[in-house]
C-alpha cells in the first residue's frame, strides 16, 4: 500500500509497460512524444550546420564592406516582375540610394530597369571552410553589380546576415566552450561534494552559496574587465567563455550532488555495495548511468544562459571585441535608440538570440519530462 | 532559535569579507594599474605626462605598495570608521559618490520584486486553475519569450517604441527639471512616475521565471493529499486554494528571493546602462574600466550587502511563513 | 429499507489516460444503513479508494463518473450525489457535514503550515456555527473526546509536532466535528504501528457508539475487517465479486477469490511450518481489461470460453450473500449465459 | 548456549546516531538506534525480528551486514571456509571479499532493483563482482531464476516489464546468486499485495528447506514471522527484550510488550475478537528513553522498581529470554487459538 496518487495507485506504471524496452528507449519514446521540443532539436541541429559552415551559406564576407549601401533595408525578393510576369526564379531590383540633403538621410529605392536573379553555388569571397578547405563558392547570392542583403546593412556597408551566421557561431560555441569548463568544475565540485561528503561537502556548499549569492552580471563584469585588451580574438573568446563558466558551474554542481546523494540512498546501490562491488565498479554501473540523463536536461538548460551571458557582455562592451563578430557585438551597433529606430532590422541579431534561446528551453523542458520516464504515466 | 541566527549573522560577516578580498583581487588582477591607464590616455590625447604628478598620486592612493597592503589601507578605515576611500577617476571620496545611486540601484531592485511578484502570482493562479487552456498557453508562451529576451533588448525595444509612436526619449529616473535639485517630496514623486519603464524592463525575466515555478508549485500542492482533506471538508474551492496551494507555494517563492535579488541587481546594472539611469551599474562599468579599485571594490561590496541583506531577510520571512522551519530550526 | 443511508447503484468510474480506458471502479452496487459498518476489502489497484472519492465526488475532474449514488438525509429529500455539480453548495454541504472523510497517511492530510486547533474549527465553521469561541469549545471537545491528552494545547500545535496515531486521532476528531451520518475510512490505519492501530480502531468502535454514525471501512488488512465491520464487500478489478456478511465471508466464502485470499494469509497463533494457499500470477491492471471475469486468469475454479466471455454478475447465491460467479447456477441464469456456454464448447 | 552450528554471532551490537546542537554543532545526545544487543543464529535456522517502526531492527539488520558502521560490539560470522570472522574489524577490502557470504531481500522491489540493468546483470552482480563473466555468468543466473521461479526466456527484459512479485523474486535470486550462509530479508513482503505475500513466502520457505538457507527474518507483521520463523527476537526501543522458539513466544509470553503487541494483532476470524490489550501511549523516542524499563511508561504490571533499575535479557526457561523484572511472576496471555 504505498501513497501514491490516486490514478497511480490503480495501475502502477511498471506493470503498465509490459513491454521490453530499455530505460534508454523509454526516455526516447516519451522524448520524441514532446512534439515542440523534438522540433526544437531538429532546428537546433540544422542551426549548428548552418553555423559550422556559415562562409558557405553566407552571401558576402563578415567583413566586405559595401560604402554605397551603408544601412540599407532588407533587399526585398520578388518573384512578379514589373509587368506582372511571374518568374519561377527569384529576383532583386538593383538598389540605388540617395542622399536627403536637408537631413542627411539615405534612401533606397528599388530600379525596376535592372533585374538579378538569385543563383546557387555561386562564385564570391574567398574563404577557408571548417579552416583548411579553400573556396569561394557560396550558396547563394547575385551576381555583381547586383547586391543581395536578406537582413540588409550596418552602418558600414557590411551585410548583416552574413554576419549574423558568423556571430551566431561565435556565440553558440562560447556557450557550448563556456559549458565545457563549467561541466568540468561543476562534475568535479559537486562530485566531491556529494561522494565524500561531511566536511568536504560543507565547504564546497559554503562555496556554492557564496557564489550564488553574488550579483551575476559585475561578477561577470569584474571577471570580463581581466581580458587583457591585447589578447587577440581567439584568446579573448576563451577568456570570455572561462568567465561565464566560472560563474554558471555551481548550478551544475548542485543538480550532480543532489542527484549522487538521492542515487547513493537507492535501494539498488545499496544492494551493489552488498554485492561486492568497488566502489569504481558502483560509480561506473550505478551513479553515473543514473544521472546521466539528467546531466544532459541541465546542460541543455544551461547553454541558453550561456548565450545569454556571452551577449550581454559583448553587448556591454566587455566580452568579445570587434572586429571579432558574435550576436553581442552585432547587438552592440544597436545601442544608440535613434539608429535603431530609423533602421530596425538591426535588431535582428536580438530576435536570433530570443529564437535560440528558446529553442534550448523548450528542448531542456522535453528532456526533462522524458528523463524520468516512470513519473508521469 | 537565537543560536540559528546568530550563526546566520556570523555567517552573513564571514560572505562580506570574502567578497570584499575577492572583489578587491579580481579588479587588481588584469595587468597595469589606474596610474598607468591614466598615463597612457595622457599620452594619447598629447599631454604631457608629468611624472611628478604620477608619483604624487602614486603615493597617494598607496598604487605602489603590494596589493595586500593596498586592500588594508582600504578596507581598516573601512570597518573602522565606514570610509570607503577616494575614488582615483574623480579624485573624490567614494561613498558621496555612491550614496544616492546604491538608494536608486535598491528602490528600482525592490520595486522589480514587488512588480515581479505582483504580476506573477496572479498569472501562476490563473494558469494553475485552468491548466491547459488557452490563457495558460498564452501565458506560458509569453513568459517564454520573456525568459528568452536578453533585459537590454527589452529595455532597448522598450525606448524604440517610446521614441516611434510617443516621439519621446524615455530614460533617466528624473525629469531634467529635478535633476540638479536636491530631494523633496515632488522630486520622489517625479522618481515613481519614472519608475515603470525600468521596473517592468527588469522585472519581466524575473516575472517569467517566478511564473513557471509558482505554476508548476501549484499544480504539485494541487495533487496533495492535503487538499483533498480540505475538499472532504466543504470548503469552497477558490478558498481553500487560497489558503492551502497557494500558501503552500509561497514557501519556495519567497526562499526564492534569494536567487531572485542577484539577478534583479544584475539586470538593474545592464539595463541602467542602457536607459542610462543614475544607478551603480554605469558608475560600476567605469570604475571596472578604468580599474578604479576602491570605488569599484566599494561598489561590488555594497551590491553584494544588499543581496546578502535580502536573502537574510527571505530567510526570516520564510521562517515566520514556515512552522516546520522554525520547529526544525528551534531544535 | 427505511433506514437506508446511502445506496450506491451501478456506479462507474472510468479514467480516461494515455494508455487506455482505466475501468477503476466498474459498476459495482451496494447499501449502507443507518448505524451499519460496512467494509469494503480489496487488494491496490482493485478501485476501493476511487469508489469512495467517487461517492464524495472527489474523483480528478477528468473521471467519467456514472451510475447513481442515492443518500438519504436525516431530514429532506434524497439526493443523487452523481448528479450533482462537483463544486457546488449541496455537495460542499455533504462534504465534512453529512459525510465525513479520514484519509491513510495522517502526516500528509493535514497541511503542514496550519494549526491542528485551524484546520478542524474550519470544518466546523463551515457546517455548524459561525461563531469562532464556540467552534473552537467544539475542537477541544472533541480533541479529548478522541483521547488526546491537554486538548487545548494541542490546538495551537502543528502536524509535525505530533506522532503518527496522535495525528490520526486528531483526523478522526476533525472529521467527526460536524457529527456526520456517515464516516468513510479509508485505510486509516495502515501506516500505524500495530499498537496504535489497536487503539484507534478501539477509538473508532467506540465513538461509532457514541454518534451512532455508519461507518464505510476500506482496507486491505483482512484482520481489521473482521474486527471492525458487519458487512462486507469484496472488490477485485473495479468490481464488487462477493458481499455478505463478516461471518459468512470468513467461513463460507462463496467467491473463489474470497476463499483464496482468506486461506493465503499466514493467521497468527496456527503456527505450522506447511506451505500457505497462494494465489497464483499477479494483480492485473484494469487498463483496457478483456472482457469476462477479472479473476479468470488465476482462478482455479475457472471454465474456459465462459469466464473469460462474459462478466459474471453479483447475483444472491444464499440468503443475504451475494457473489459473482459461475459455479452458482443463479449467477449464469442471470448472466443469461447458458446458450453462450454451448457456444463456447462448440468452439473447443 | 554455545553450539557449534552457529553461523552468527552478534554481541553487545550497538548503534548510535549522534544529535548535533547549537552554534558549534556539539553532540548532545544519542539516538540509541541499536542498544546493546547480542543473539545467535544457527545453520539453517530463521530467526524472525519483530518490532514496530523505529525499534531498530532495520538499522541492527544493516549493521550485521556492514551496509553501516555499528558504533560498538562484534558481529561474528562463520565463513563458507568454517572460519570465524568478526565483520565489524574488517577493512573495504576484506569486507568486500566476505559479502558474498551475506545478503539482503529488501523490502521494496521497485527501488531494488536498477531500472537501467537488464534482469540477467541485475541477478548477475553479485558474481560479476566475484569476477564470473561471460557464459559462466548466464547459465549460473539462469539456474537462478528458474530457482525462483522465472522465466529463463526473460532474463533480457528490464525490471519494469514485471510486477512487484516477479521483481521480489528477481531480488531474491541476487541474494542467492553467490550461495551465501546468511541472508537478512528485510520486511521482504510487507510491500507486496496480499494476494502475491503468500507467494513469496512460500517461496522463501522452500528455498530455505531445499537449500538448508539461514535466514534473520525482519518484519513487523507478527503473523508473517510467526509462520517462516523458528525463533523470534521482539525488539522495543533498541534492544530486544524477549527471545524465544516461535511456538513459546506466542503462545506463552513471558515480556508485557510482546502479550500486549500479540494482542493487538487483528485476527482475520470475526470468531476470534476477544477484548484486546490497548497500550496507552506510543513507542518511546530512542532519544529520549525513559528510566529504567523503557517500556514502564505504558506497562499496566509495571511498579517502582521498573522506573529505575534496567532489566537485563535473561534466560528465564530453557532457550528463552527475557528483560522483565517480573517475568516469572507474571502470568501473561499468548495468542489462544
Amino acid at each position: 500500500m504505498s501513497t501514491r496518487s490516486t490514478v497511480a495507485e490503480l495501475a502502477s506504471p511498471a506493470e503498465l509497460h509490459y513491454e521490453i524496452l530499455s530505460q534508454q528507449q523509454l526516455i526516447w519514446r516519451k522524448f520524441k512524444r514532446h512534439r515542440v521540443a523534438y522540433f526544437c532539436m531538429i532546428f537546433l541541429v540544422l542551426f549548428y550546420v548552418l553555423a559550422i559552415f556559415a562562409e558557405f551559406f553566407a552571401p558576402y564576407g563578415p567583413f566586405k564592406r559595401y560604402t554605397d549601401y551603408l544601412y540599407a533595408p532588407p533587399t526585398p525578393i520578388h518573384f512578379i516582375d514589373e509587368n506582372g510576369a511571374f518568374n519561377l526564379r527569384p529576383f532583386v531590383y538593383k538598389i540605388s540610394s540617395e542622399l536627403d540633403l536637408n537631413t542627411f538621410q539615405r534612401t533606397y529605392v528599388e530600379d525596376t530597369s535592372e533585374k538579378y536573379f538569385l543563383q546557387f553555388f555561386t562564385k564570391g569571397e574567398p574563404y577557408r571552410l571548417l579552416g583548411f578547405i579553400d573556396t569561394d563558392i557560396h550558396l547563394f547570392g547575385v551576381v555583381e553589380p547586383g547586391v543581395f542583403f536578406p537582413s540588409g546593412t550596418d552602418g558600414l556597408g557590411r551585410d548583416l546576415f552574413s554576419r549574423m551566421l558568423l556571430g551566431a557561431r561565435t556565440s553558440l560555441f562560447v556557450g557550448l566552450m563556456g559549458l565545457a569548463v563549467g561541466f568540468a568544475l561543476g562534475l568535479f565540485f559537486g562530485g566531491l561534494s556529494g561522494y565524500y561528503g561531511g566536511g568536504i561537502d560543507m565547504l564546497i556548499q559554503r562555496l556554492i552559496e557564496f557564489l550564488q549569492s553574488l550579483p551575476t552580471l559585475p561578477l561577470w563584469m569584474a571577471l570580463a574587465a581581466l581580458v587583457p585588451p591585447e589578447w587577440t580574438p581567439i584568446q579573448v573568446y576563451f577568456g570570455i567563455s572561462l568567465v561565464l563558466a566560472i560563474v554558471g558551474w555551481t548550478g551544475l554542481a548542485r543538480v550532480v550532488r543532489g542527484k549522487l546523494i538521492s542515487l547513493r540512498e537507492e535501494d539498488y546501490v545499496l544492494a551493489a555495495k552488498l554485492s561486492g562491488l568497488s566502489e569504481r565498479a558502483i560509480i561506473t554501473r550505478h551513479l553515473l548511468p543514473g544521472f546521466l540523463s539528467y546531466l544532459i536536461v541541465h546542460l541543455t538548460l544551461a547553454i541558453p544562459h550561456m548565450i545569454l551571458g556571452e551577449t550581454a557582455l559583448s553587448f556591454l562592451g566587455l566580452g568579445i571585441q570587434p572586429p571579432a563578430v558574435s550576436l553581442g557585438t552585432l547587438l552592440q551597433d544597436s545601442q544608440n535608440v535613434q539608429t535603431v529606430t530609423i533602421n530596425p532590422w538591426l535588431l535582428l541579431p536580438g530576435g536570433l538570440v530570443v529564437v535560440i534561446v528558446i529553442a534550448f528551453n523548450f528542448l531542456g523542458d522535453g528532456l526533462r519530462d522524458a528523463a524520468d520516464p516512470y513519473k508521469h504515466l | 532559535m537565537l543560536n540559528y541566527l546568530l550563526r546566520r549573522l556570523l555567517y552573513m560577516v564571514i560572505v562580506l569579507f570574502l567578497v570584499s578580498i575577492l572583489s578587491f583581487y579580481i579588479i587588481n588582477l588584469p595587468p597595469g594599474s589606474w596610474i598607468q591607464n591614466y598615463a597612457l590616455e595622457l599620452e594619447a590625447s598629447g599631454d604631457i605626462v608629468d611624472q611628478e604628478e604620477l608619483d604624487f598620486l602614486n603615493k597617494r592612493y598607496g598604487l605602489d605598495l603590494p596589493l595586500h597592503e593596498q586592500y588594508f589601507r582600504w578596507v581598516l578605515p573601512l570597518i573602522s570608521k565606514g570610509d570607503f576611500g577616494e575614488s582615483f577617476e574623480w579624485g573624490q571620496p567614494v561613498w558621496p559618490l555612491i550614496e544616492e545611486r546604491l538608494f536608486l540601484t535598491m528602490t528600482i531592485s525592490i520595486a522589480s520584486i514587488i512588480f515581479v511578484y505582483v504580476v506573477s502570482v496572479p498569472i501562476a493562479l490563473y494558469s494553475a486553475i485552468n491548466q491547459y487552456s488557452i490563457g495558460d498557453y498564452f501565458f506560458s508562451f509569453m513568459g517564454l519569450i520573456g525568459l528568452a529576451t536578453p533585459n537590454f533588448l527589452i529595455a532597448l525595444v522598450f525606448m524604440i517604441i517610446m521614441l516611434r509612436v510617443f516621439g519621446v526619449t524615455p530614460g533617466g529616473l528624473f525629469s531634467p527639471e529635478y535633476l540638479r535639485e536636491p530631494w523633496s517630496l515632488a522630486k520622489f514623486w517625479d522618481m515613481l512616475t519614472h519608475l515603470p519603464v525600468p521596473v517592468i524592463v527588469i522585472g519581466t525575466a524575473g516575472t517569467a521565471s517566478l511564473i513557471r515555478i509558482l505554476r508548476a508549485q501549484l499544480l504539485d500542492e494541487f495533487q496533495k493529499q492535503y487538499v483533498l482533506t480540505a475538499r472532504s471538508k466543504g470548503l469552497r474551492e477558490r478558498f481553500l486554494i487560497i489558503k492551502y496551494p497557494l500558501r503552500m507555494a509561497f514557501n519556495p517563492i519567497v526562499s526564492g528571493i534569494g536567487s531572485l535579488l542577484p539577478q534583479i541587481v544584475s539586470g538593474s546594472a545592464i539595463v541602467s546602462i542602457v536607459l542610462g539611469l543614475p544607478t551603480t551599474g554605469p558608475l560600476l562599468l567605469r570604475a571596472l574600466i578604468a580599474q578604479d579599485t576602491y570605488a569599484a571594490a566599494s561598489m561590488l561590496l555594497m551590491l553584494s550587502v544588499l543581496t546578502v541583506l535580502g536573502v537574510f531577510l527571505s530567510d526570516m520571512l520564510l521562517m515566520w511563513l514556515d512552522p516546520r522551519i522554525r520547529y526544525e530550526r528551534a531544535n | 429499507m427505511d433506514d437506508v443511508l446511502l445506496d450506491v447503484q451501478n456506479l462507474k468510474t472510468h479514467l480516461p489516460l494515455e494508455e487506455g480506458l482505466l475501468k477503476a471502479v466498474d459498476g459495482i452496487s451496494f447499501a449502507i444503513r443507518r448505524g451499519e459498518t460496512i467494509g469494503l476489502v480489496g487488494e491496490s489497484g482493485c478501485g476501493k479508494s476511487m469508489a469512495v472519492r467517487s461517492i464524495m465526488r472527489l474523483a480528478p475532474n477528468f473521471a467519467d463518473i456514472s451510475g447513481r449514488v442515492i443518500y438519504h438525509p436525516q431530514e429532506g429529500d434524497p439526493v443523487d450525489i452523481v448528479r450533482l455539480d462537483a463544486h457546488g453548495e449541496r455537495i460542499r454541504d455533504i462534504r465534512g457535514g453529512e459525510i465525513a472523510m479520514i484519509f491513510q497517511e495522517p502526516m500528509t492530510s493535514f497541511s503542514p503550515l496550519h494549526t491542528i486547533g485551524n484546520q478542524i474549527t474550519e470544518a466546523i465553521r463551515v457546517h455548524r456555527t459561525q461563531d469562532r469561541k464556540e467552534a473552537r469549545k467544539i475542537a477541544i471537545d472533541l480533541l479529548g473526546r478522541v483521547g488526546m491528552s491537554n486538548p487545548s494545547q494541542r490546538m495551537s500545535e502543528h502536524p509535525h509536532q505530533l506522532s503518527g496515531g496522535m495525528r490520526q486521532r486528531a483526523m478522526i476528531a476533525m472529521a467527526l466535528s460536524c457529527e456526520p451520518s456517515l464516516l468513510i475510512a479509508d485505510e486509516p490505519t495502515t501506516a500505524l504501528d500495530v499498537t496504535v492501530q489497536a487503539q484507534v480502531l478501539q477509538l473508532m468502535r467506540d465513538l461509532q457508539d457514541e454518534f451512532g454514525m455508519s461507518i464505510l471501512y476500506i482496507t486491505h488488512d483482512l484482520g481489521v475487517i473482521a474486527r471492525m465491520v458487519q458487512h462486507v464487500a469484496v472488490m477485485y478489478l473495479g468490481k464488487i465479486v462477493e458481499f455478505t456478511d463478516v461471518d459468512s465471508l470468513f467461513y463460507q466464502a462463496k467467491h473463489p477469490y474470497t476463499s483464496a485470499l482468506i486461506k493465503s494469509i499466514p493467521k497468527i497463533g496456527k503456527k505450522s511450518r506447511r506451505r500457505l494457499e497462494s494465489i497464483q500470477g499477479a494483480v492485473p491492471v484494469p487498463i483496457n481489461r478483456p472482457p469476462g471475469c477479472g479473476f479468470f486468469p488465476r482462478c482455479s475454479v475457472a471454465i474456459p470460453g465462459l469466464c473469460d466471455r462474459v462478466d459474471p454478475p453479483l447475483v444472491q447465491v444464499a440468503p443475504g450473500h451475494a457473489a459473482a460467479c459461475y459455479v452458482y447456477p443463479e449467477v449464469a441464469e442471470a448472466a443469461n449465459v447458458s446458450e453462450l456456454e454451448g457456444q463456447g464448447n462448440g468452439t473447443r | 548456549m554455545e553450539r557449534d552450528d552457529v553461523i552468527l554471532r552478534v554481541k553487545s551490537l550497538k548503534k548510535y546516531f549522534p544529535i548535533e546542537k547549537g552554534l558549534l554543532r556539539r553532540t548532545v545526545g544519542h539516538v540509541k538506534a541499536v542498544d546493546d544487543v547480542s543473539f545467535e543464529i544457527s545453520k539453517g535456522e530463521v530467526l524472525g525480528l519483530v518490532g514496530e517502526s523505529g525499534c531498530g531492527k532495520t538499522t541492527l539488520g544493516r549493521c550485521i551486514l556492514r551496509a553501516i558502521d555499528p558504533t560498538s560490539g562484534q558481529v561474528i560470522l562463520r565463513t563458507h571456509e568454517d572460519d570465524t570472522v568478526d565483520i565489524t574489524r574488517l577493512d573495504k577490502k576484506q569486507l568486500r571479499a566476505l559479502r558474498k557470504e551475506m545478503q539482503l531481500v529488501f523490502q521494496d522491489p521497485f527501488s531494488s532493483l536498477s531500472p537501467r540493468m537488464t534482469v540477467l546483470d541485475i541477478i548477475g552482480e553479485p558474481l560479476w563482482a566475484q569476477g564470473v563473466r561471460g557464459k559462466a555468468l548466464e547459465s549460473q543466473v539462469k539456474e537462478l531464476a528458474s530457482l525462483v521461479g522465472l522465466n529463463t526466456g526473460h532474463l533480457n527484459r528490464y525490471p519494469n516489464a514485471f510486477s512487484g512479485g516477479q521483481r521480489q523474486r528477481i531480488g531474491i535470486a541476487r541474494a542467492l546468486a553467490t550461495n551465501p550462509n546468511l541472508i537478512v530479508a528485510d520486511e521482504p513482503v510487507s510491500a507486496l499485495d496480499v494476494s502475491i505475500q503468500a507467494q513469496i513466502l512460500n517461496l522463501l520457505q522452500d528455498l530455505q528447506e531445499k537449500l538448508g538457507l539461514t535466514y534473520l527474518f525482519i518484519a513487523h507483521d507478527l503473523s508473517v514471522v510467526e509462520h517462516i520463523a523458528d525463533r523470534v527476537a521482539v525488539m522495543y526501543v533498541g534492544k530486544i527484550i524477549e527471545l524465544a522458539e516461535t511456538e513459546k513466544l506466542y503462545l506463552t509470553p513471558q515480556h508485557p510488550y510482546t502479550e500486549a503487541l500479540l494482542s493487538a494483532v487483528p485476527k482475520p476470524d470475526p470468531r476470534l475478537q476477544e477484548a484486546q490489550i490497548i497500550l496507552s501511549g506510543e513507542v518511546a523516542n530512542p532519544a529520549d528513553p525513559p528510566s529504567g524499563c523503557y517500556f514502564h511508561p505504558r506497562c499496566k504490571y509495571a511498579e517502582d522498581r521498573c522506573k529505575q533499575e534496567t532489566p537485563a535479557l535473561r534466560e528465564v526457561l530453557p532457550g528463552h529470554y527475557v528483560s522483565c523484572h517480573f517475568a516469572e511472576e507474571l502470568e501473561l496471555e499468548g495468542v489462544s487459538l
